[in-house]
């Protein structure tokens, strides 16, 4: 067992996958030389060489289309957009190619390759350069969609990713980059698709994903602390494919559900969640289902304004507390 | 242009008689074959869209002429010429055009998508632009395997000025990829003149310089100098030399896309370029090489053969199968995405 | 009153406000020679001239921000992004720039331009030619989003789209482009972020956009004709803003509602409408709120796939009837 | 490059006294400004993020000394210097930054995105390629209202690679704007060296000819050299002829964004281009050209000034209101969704 930071998981699950498979490459803007904007790559070049990790020009339709090449000849590319933000600049392999190709063709070309980004907000970087993008990626078949909120599960998750023999959007929370937790040593291969109960709890369910995973958790523990609400935490971790039996299961049991989401309020994937439990679980629910977002704006820059954008630990608690009172 | 290299010298040449009545034979039933999936539009037994290549047939025959086994193309909407050059069968090819269950894609995706990674064609690509990144990712997975295929990049004038051209061309040089841009300038995007929409008077040529490459421009409508050109190109890629951008000047006789009567052709354009129809052109030049007529009929009856083989065999075929809808989404044949 | 074809309305539209107004001015490929691949902007060269009708290189980051630079200076520019699939190239405007320039800058910048895009499928041009990118474009703050099916809509909401000061989005359907309807004579000017009540019912609110405006139209018939329920169908129009009221009073009379999508299940438009009338009309409903929509799969492209993929008029009245008959 | 007009004659050629004087403040003043940026940085006064311009002031005071009243800029989030440059108030800008009530934008966006319509600069830029098409746009509208300001597009060497590049010089070209694309090529994209992310070594420059237009790289530390070559790419522009490239070499003193060591320097680098510190030349010049010593302390003790009276103003300032979340989403202000 080691402490490591969220970032240095990201090293670390990249490292044992190229270590692993030969043909799995890293390619983006400054991931090589300089270890990565967000230092979530270091050590990579060092250890694996130029042939296998490559610092790329700022081409973001070159790196995620040589990516998708690459992948469909034979290669296992990590491709990194260095902002989430900035997959709009190449947004057509999103929305169009990766996840169209193997559909189209009948399955004679494959695309098994991940885009890891820098997601979300929360460090004061602007409309620009904070959004969550699991929403602009989720709503497109065949392109899986994952956002970890732990070191443990970036290692675990990454390693699916890359083992996935389809395309991956791998999202990391810029503002959990800094943050800790215990990495099991050796090898660590998770399963996409599966959802976590990190808190048990018998009053509501918050489900949640990223940077609104901690937040989350320490909502239930106030709400339980201070209005005996017994919350269950649930961290979605996959976006896609989607872990509706957790969640349904868990909705049958506390009868409440509460989706906690960065983003601005519409069409986020909250709202994906809510019209499932809302069709297939209606007559397990015993009051609204409710969306907890942002307003429905942009993020502003200055960290006192950001913080009035983004869900804090007050606002959640709040939300729960009301809508359960009510 | 680099046009000289074309003229006809002796049948035994660096080109020979052999590839030469083959180019000829794909020329033939690439024209035969774009005829007949317009009759089979007008006889509504092809539904979808289409965009034939009729008079950019050299193109095609002389690229794919120029290509080993192994060796991978990624072509766009206007495809249908390619994909039979590099080998895949009419049937298949018409099938797909028609949806039907023998298509390549057993009719799935149709005219604008036809795929066959079986004879190295990885694609056709409908949103301009993407096929051109992707194809430098081919071409990196090769240098990165140590594998020695070449990838070939067949795309319009129109996409020349398109921002994945520029990052693409930029990244292909930087890396030294194995790769050759082939644009098939014939004179449009879809209805607009491509001398009205680009600074330039050759949309991809005349940017080489800007990744420090070669300008290259040729007659496309001459199965010979493609064949030369294209050569020499993948000869210098294979071997380790860098990319190539070529610009093939040639004409689309048919319209943009079935339905089109391309009315805005200035008078007189689409005759001048019948006078120099490839077809014409280069049986002209298999007589003058003196290969005899009968060796030339002979080519030609076996390309009618095969479209009108492929007609029949596709008219026979079922439609592609509902099932295709719910499958090969996932790589596990699926298209589950909850649980 | 005049029979005008759709495709004949977007005309109308786009005349009528360029006959007003000198700083509206129309961009895109092939849009005035052509008169438009879908013949959607015929005539307007003829009328308006070469200096305010422009035909573009296949350059569409340069067409989206040629118009918003245009229109942050002064012009009101109606650009043609020709298969919205393929905002997907140039997407940052949509994702980054044209909502949040006025928010980012507290109102100093404006942008009022429009883009009208050919949308969605039932025409037979496969995956990525067929696309309903309402739901690639309604989660942006700042972003109007306009999707009439109706000629005499075309006319009103483009002309309203042009007048409003803000970017709007503009979603003509593809499959709609041939059919007809009145369309009153004179300057027509509608409003947007109005929903309309085509067919008032009592049993179920359907609720539509587009294409699938007609076949809930049609399915409505059926519906009463073959099984007595009387469907209330509401045209969206607007997802961009969203007429919240309309659609929580009509659940408060029918007590049953039902999204009707073309697109791929997840995170399309109706996931939001579902999320905010199970948050805000819970107690409402009688029954589980029904998202109709695509499988989760791209498009195929024959026509006989296509079909089973886009929902029918008789899937929609076997989803209805299913569903109230549980 | 076209260095040599930049090289001193007398203070009364065609930059003229005044302006250079008004050039030396505007460098200075830059220059200490980001200094100071830096120095709240560390004392936590600033809080997002910063991109600074210490070493390419030039650039800045050059290509604002070369525009009229009217004319538009459009900038990258690297864009202090020309912000101020334009004449925006350093109290207003700083504000900004810091995230104060006084700021440009009332606090609410910070460094990255600078914008002071009433000193025409349009906006700042933070995805990269935007910017670019942009201005295109801000060109037209000019030409098509018969207005004759013409729109200046700063941009950083590694932007020249993205796609947005390629079809923002295409458009302006073919439709001759009003536009001039000025790069600053500090010779880093972030922490990369442009050299080893270009297929050409002078990624705008290189590319001119791709849209027939002229190659002009200079000297970006001289702002005579830049203000000339600005000023004839401008007064070409106006006058009709079209959209210029100019490709401004430079280099970045400080880290590409606050929290940067710039350890990817190779050793020397940084010292060598110290001793071609734009301000450093451009005193030496003024006093070549006789211009007293103290007329130039006092230009430099007004920038000195102005700095620390916009400090003092901003340290007081409110903080950005909270308002600000909830307005100015729409034209009336508000930021309602629904009903
Ligand atoms: C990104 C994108 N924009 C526009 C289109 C629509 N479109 C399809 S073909 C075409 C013309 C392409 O012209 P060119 O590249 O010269 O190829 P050609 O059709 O002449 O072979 C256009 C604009 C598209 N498919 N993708
Ligand atoms: C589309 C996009 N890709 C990547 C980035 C991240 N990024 C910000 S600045 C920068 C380097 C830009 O280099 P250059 O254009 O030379 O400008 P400089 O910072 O040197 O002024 C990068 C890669 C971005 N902002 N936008
Ligand atoms: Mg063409
Ligand atoms: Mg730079």
């Amino acid at each position: 067992m080691a402490q490591l930071t969220y970032r240095e998981a990201v090293a670390r699950g990249i490292a044992q996958e190229m270590a692993r498979d030969e043909d799995v490459v890293l390619l983006g803007e400054d991931v090589a030389k300089a270890g990565g904007v967000f230092k979530a790559t270091d050590g990579i070049l060092e250890r694996f060489g130029p042939r296998r990790a490559l610092d790329t020009p700022i081409s973001e339709q070159a790196i995620l289309g040589s990516a998708m090449g690459a992948a469909m000849t034979g290669l296992k590319p990590i491709a990194e957009i260095m902002f989430g933000d900035f997959v709009a600049v190449c947004y057509d392999f999103i929305a169009n190619e990766f996840g169209k190709t193997r559909y189209m063709t009948d399955g004679q070309v494959k695309c098994p390759l991940v885009v890891r980004m820098a997601n979300g907000g929360g460090v004061a970087f602007g409309a620009q350069h904070s959004q969550s993008v699991e929403n602009w990626c989720m709503q497109f078949p065949g392109l899986k969609v994952v956002a970890p909120s732990s070191p443990a599960d970036v290692v675990g998750l990454l390693a699916a990713a890359v083992r996935d023999p389809d395309p991956v959007i791998f999202l990391e929370h810029k503002g959990l980059y800094g943050t800790r937790g215990e990495v099991p040593d050796g090898e660590i291969v998770d399963t996409l698709g599966t959802a976590k109960i990190l808190r048990p709890g018998t009053d509501c369910t918050l489900i949640a994903v990223g940077m609104m995973v901690p937040r989350s958790l320490a909502a239930a523990e106030q709400l339980k602390a201070d209005f005996g609400i017994d919350a269950e935490v649930i961290d979605l971790r996959s976006l896609m494919p989607l872990d509706t039996r957790t969640l349904l299961a868990s909705v049958g049991r506390t009868h409440r559900v509460f989706t906690v989401e960065e983003n601005p309020r519409v069409l986020g994937w909250g709202a994906e969640i809510v019209s499932i439990i809302a069709d297939e679980a209606f007559f397990d629910l015993d009051g609204p289902p409710v969306r907890i977002t942002a307003p429905h704006v942009p993020i502003s820059t200055p960290p006192h304004l950001e913080a009035l954008v983004i869900p804090s630990v007050e606002r959640i608690v709040e939300a729960v507390r009301q809508s359960l009172a009510a | 242009m680099k046009g000289e290299e074309g003229s006809p010298d002796r049948a035994n040449d660096d080109i020979g008689e052999v590839r030469r009545l083959e180019m000829y034979r794909m020329q033939v039933l690439i024209r035969l074959f774009e005829e007949r999936v317009q009759g089979l539009y007008l006889e509504n037994l092809i539904t979808g869209t289409t965009h034939l290549m009729i008079g950019q047939e050299a193109v095609s025959a002389g690229t794919s002429a120029a290509m080993r086994d192994g060796d991978l193309m990624f072509c766009t909407y206007r495809g249908h010429g390619h994909v039979l050059a590099r080998g895949a069968p009419a049937d298949k090819v018409l099938g797909e055009i028609m949806g039907r269950d023998n298509g390549l894609m057993r009719g799935k995706a149709g005219s604008m998508h036809l795929t066959s990674v079986e004879h190295g064609v990885m694609g056709s690509f409908a949103v301009i632009g993407s096929h051109l990144v992707l194809a430098c990712g081919a071409a990196w997975r090769a240098r990165y395997k140590g594998q020695d295929d070449v990838t070939v990049c067949v795309y319009g004038d129109g996409a020349s000025n398109i921002g994945a051209f520029h990052e693409a061309l930029n990244l292909a040089a930087l890396w030294k990829l194995p790769v050759v841009f082939l644009c098939e300038n014939n004179l449009y995007q879809e209805y607009s003149r491509i001398a009205e929409m680009s600074a330039v008077e050759h949309p991809s040529a005349d940017r080489a310089g800007s990744y420090g490459l070669e300008r290259i421009v040729i007659d496309g409508n001459d199965a010979d100098v493609v064949f030369r050109a294209v050569s020499a190109a993948i000869e210098t890629a294979r071997s380790g030399g860098g990319p190539a951008i070529i610009e093939a000047m040639t004409y689309r006789q048919s319209g943009h896309s079935r339905a089109d009567p391309a009315k805005y052709r200035p008078a007189g354009e689409l005759d001048l370029w019948k006078e120099r129809d490839p077809l014409k052109l280069y049986k002209a030049r298999l007589r003058e090489l003196g290969i005899e007529d009968d060796r030339i009929a002979e080519v030609e009856a076996q390309s009618r053969d095969a479209v009108n083989e492929a007609t029949e065999a596709c008219k026979l075929a079922p439609l592609s199968s509902p099932d295709l809808i719910m499958s090969n989404l996932w790589a596990d044949g699926s298209c589950a995405w909850r649980n």
